[in-house]
């Protein structure tokens, strides 16, 4: 396999071109701040952008849906992610992207657990290419950032004490 | 300056394979072995063995800090730090007391846009209802500097738009140069179109107006003879590490007169007169523009990449870059499905050519191409304004330079032809 | 930092020795034969081979524009780039996000004075009422911004007056350092009288009335073991040029929230987020602050400069010198009609000793040492107003670093003694 | 002869004793700004400086007198330039300054002709040391300048006419 095509595996390049979970957002304000959230996010070295909304169902991600423009990395990624974290505890969806990052940074060296990753996994030549792991992450980080928002709403077991 | 195939005799193949043997990092390979075509010198130019050579040989025989000392090293240091200002003063046509060593030209163009609006720079000073112009083209570092100046002395920003072919539409010209004009800067040579901007004809009209003209001369001191005294403009900059030279350092070089009006923008060491606790005047120019220790070790490599600039001929690299300059468009429009973005024919037109490959993204472009051991570069090329004027938010780009070969283009257009094919596009 | 010389094991005669083989430059010879003594590293220090040839193989194997491409050069040149911030950021103990580019350190105090009179700034911007409190014994880098940032601010510029022992007159703090205090910006070490300042105590008195702490680090981070976030500094600068690196490159390390809380000074490439022909969007601190291509080689051999530190260890060169402060000291004291500018003892104290010689001017002073191969540095050493308050116009100043032996120090002696007989006093 | 001795000629470091002409400028104003003038130059790089007031009779330089602050050769060659140019024609006093700059700025190279330069032969050592020829020409400088002060407040040829 030449180093192009493990960094463009064959699940990748399907991805950015089935680009699943990708969706018009619309410009409306999202309904239930206490249980949806939208977050953007911009690499401005290449000017990709991703904009994640995702909707949890009691702790459980209901529903992601996404739009945005980059490079079959970022697309693919985003892609990926959405498959896997429908559905899932967000605890669980919270593991996996720990688990992917550090995939992503381990500069090919790591082992990569595909029980965890599932089809993720495929990301594992990015880490091989310093410079495109942002793409890889672009999509995560929106979501990461949407969980933190709902969080940030919801009144805490403290302040409810 | 006007640049056609027939100036001067291209540099022929031979001379061009003399030339890369100068340059040890050309001989590597990438990736899985393949040998390394650079085609990104648009971004940043390659280090002939002579410029390190030169480096080397100053750090290990006279290096000390320059002007201050009464011994030996020292004066060795400032004759040959000097020396590189007027080397270098001689190859753009300006005095040498009108080189200012700057870290990058991006911080010449700050020092100009700064010190324009202070008001100790008098006559000169930007005030509401005067208007700086620039052109839709132009590079961050020729813009932003511009937008904050005008939005400091309440002056107004207005730009030249591009037509269709990526020129300069100069239909709007005399309409946009008017006497509110105080300063026009432009870019000599697009990063991203390679386009050359006639610099003649705006500088006449500024003139006209009273208006200072500013050339960002980053893309064409390294690649075109030029000659700023006969082109009229006030001031320019460019920098060091596109024209075989190191990082950190960059030229503004201007008439002294403009550049005695203006008050200091950094200040420090080596740029003061007297100083109290209290106040502190100032050197004359270009002194008064280099506070702290000037890029001494820099200045000295410069020198010896202008040296081997001229001992070349710019006229030749000119004219081998216009040849260049066709064939990377040759090649880029024999593949289906990939659009050049910027003037499709080589006349006043550098060997910088960006591109848009339907479907595929600029990073997926530059990754396959990297694969074949091609470096161009992908992104927006610090242009945001004038990828959005044509529709894009990113391209890939091809930049060559003195020892481009034509067997690089073709490993380029060949490597270009399988892209779309990867991404399953047809 | 108090410095003693019971901290750590000197470096003995053979480890100098040995350290010595690295400097190529230091094996010269000048004038009429004499060896070199270089007493001029407080001006600028030499580069050993490592470094040299850190930069060399940089040059040669991955240079190329950092950040912004899809190819393997740009992807290693932004590897070893960030690699050397990394470095350099644990070297002083901050986050690596804590570290600026800039071209010397005078950029960086520049950068500083700029962001603070900027409206943008918020809380941290200066105000009519302010006080800025500097020292008497300031370079002109860390006096003259900060003259501009008040006259432009309206603020209060005062210092921190010196004793005749050459230290800071500390008695007098207390009135100085008070809730009009916004910035208190100091030397670690001063680049004229030699004297390590008490920062932790500065810093305290500042912290108290919620100042800001710059540190000019600049004769401090190359030859003691400085930890920033251990002095709990909110920024301070140093340069590549004095601690082995090359010329055209500085630090401002810097906490990140404050960077965070500053507007850019500089602005073009790389720093930008959004730009549209209208306006700007500014990415984080540090590449808020970095505008236009960094010093890309130059960052590489500073790394290889600070290997070079640490695989000596600071520890032991401070401790090394240490003993040549003890060496120069009593040999100036040796010669009749010479006399310190400066304290007179070794106790927190740098090896840079400035001193005067009677009836005989430093510039021929230095002549004279310089014909007998000793390089010492004669004039103000940017510093005007502290030798003005020592009763001279200019002085000369021998300063060692870790290459410097106790031979180098006795041929400086023997020479100095040679001078007033020369000129015929007596 | 060392390099030091080239340098430092027996003249120079006799000059930078004696100090032919210095005197006490006091602060007041120039009497006759046809005939008078003072020039005050300042090294920034060493701060040497030195102030030169010079009148003229008729077309000769009548007195030279001046004070300073500097190195031995800076204080020499204003010396000798004293002693050279009093009394003489201001065409010669100039002449012998061109003269001087030309030998200062040979690096070692020229043969100054002691006929026009007298004792000014001995700074001949100085172009070897491109540091300290800035020291050799402060007090001729001043003397230029003040020259063409008095010519700027004389009238010309052509105003009269
Ligand atoms: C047209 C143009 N202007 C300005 C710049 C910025 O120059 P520098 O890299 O020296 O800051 C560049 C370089 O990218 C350029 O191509
Ligand atoms: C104490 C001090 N501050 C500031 C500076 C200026 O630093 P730089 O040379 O990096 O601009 C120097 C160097 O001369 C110095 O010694």
């Amino acid at each position: 396999m030449s180093s192009l095509e493990s960094l463009y595996q064959q699940v990748i390049l399907d991805h950015s071109k089935e680009k699943h979970g990708r969706a018009d957002l619309g410009e409306g304000d999202v309904l239930d701040p206490l249980s949806t959230a939208r977050s953007h996010q911009y690499n401005p070295l290449c000017g990709d952008e991703v904009t994640v909304q995702i909707t949890l169902g009691g702790t459980d991600v209901e529903t992601v849906a996404w739009t945005g423009d980059g490079c079959s990395i970022s697309q693919a990624a985003t892609s990926v992610m959405h498959d896997l974290i429908v559905g899932r505890p967000v605890d669980e969806a919270r593991g996996i992207l720990a688990d992917y990052r550090t995939m992503l940074r381990s500069r090919g060296e790591g082992e990569p657990d595909e029980e965890v990753l599932g089809d993720a996994v495929a990301f594992a030549g990015v880490s091989r290419h310093a410079n495109r792991v942002k793409c890889a992450i672009l999509g995560w980080t929106a979501f990461e950032d949407a969980l933190l928002r709902i969080e940030a709403a919801r009144p805490t077991a403290k302040d409810e004490s | 300056m006007t640049l056609t195939s027939t100036q001067a005799t291209p540099l022929d193949h031979d001379e061009v394979e003399a030339i890369r043997a100068d340059f040890p990092i050309l001989h590597r390979t990438v990736g899985d072995g393949a040998q390394l075509v650079y085609l990104d010198s648009g971004a940043t130019s390659q280090r002939p063995r002579q410029v390190l050579q030169a480096e080397y040989d100053f750090a290990t025989t006279s290096y000390s800090a320059v002007h201050r000392g009464a011994h030996t090293l020292a004066s060795e240091a400032t004759d040959a730090f000097e020396a590189a200002r007027e080397t270098v003063a001689r190859f753009v046509g300006v005095p040498t007391d009108g080189v200012v060593w700057t870290r990058n030209a991006t911080e010449g163009l700050n020092v100009l846009a700064a010190a324009l609006t202070d008001p100790e720079a008098g006559q000169y000073t930007l005030k509401p209802g005067d208007e700086v112009l620039v052109t839709e083209m132009e590079h961050h570092a020729n813009l932003v500097p511009w937008q904050r100046a005008a939005a400091r002395s309440g002056a107004t920003l207005r730009w030249i738009p591009l037509t269709d072919a990526g020129r300069l539409d100069l239909a709007t010209v005399d309409g946009l140069i008017n006497e509110r004009t105080k300063v026009v800067a432009f870019a000599h040579a697009s990063n991203v179109l390679g386009t050359i901007n006639p610099v003649a004809e705006l500088v006449a009209k500024a003139k006209a107006v009273g208006a200072l003209t500013i050339l960002d001369a980053c893309q064409s001191v390294p690649h075109l003879p030029v000659d700023l005294g006969a082109l009229g403009v006030d001031a320019a900059v460019f920098s060091g590490h596109k024209m075989l030279g190191p990082t950190g350092i960059g030229v503004l070089a201007a008439r002294p007169g403009l550049l005695d009006a203006l008050p200091p923008v950094l200040t420090g060491g080596s740029m003061v007169e007297r100083v109290t606790m209290e106040t502190a005047t100032f050197r004359e120019a270009p002194q008064r523009f280099e506070a702290g220790p000037p890029p001494v070790a820099q200045a000295v490599a410069l020198r010896a990449a202008v040296d081997y600039l001229d001992r070349v001929g710019m006229d030749r690299i000119a004219a081998r870059e216009h040849q260049l300059a066709q064939l990377l468009l040759d090649g880029v429009d024999s593949v289906a499905g990939v659009r050049v973005i910027g003037p499709n024919d080589a006349e006043n037109r550098t060997a910088t050519v960006a591109f848009e490959v339907e479907g595929v993204h600029p990073h997926d472009v530059g990754q396959v191409l990297d694969a074949a051991g091609v470096a161009v570069r992908v992104g927006h090329h610090c242009a945001q304004p004038v990828h959005r004027r044509f529709g894009v938010n990113a391209s890939s780009r091809a930049s060559a330079y003195l020892y481009t070969t034509d067997a690089d283009v073709e490993r380029f257009v060949q490597a270009l032809g399988s892209v779309r094919g990867f991404f399953g596009r047809s």
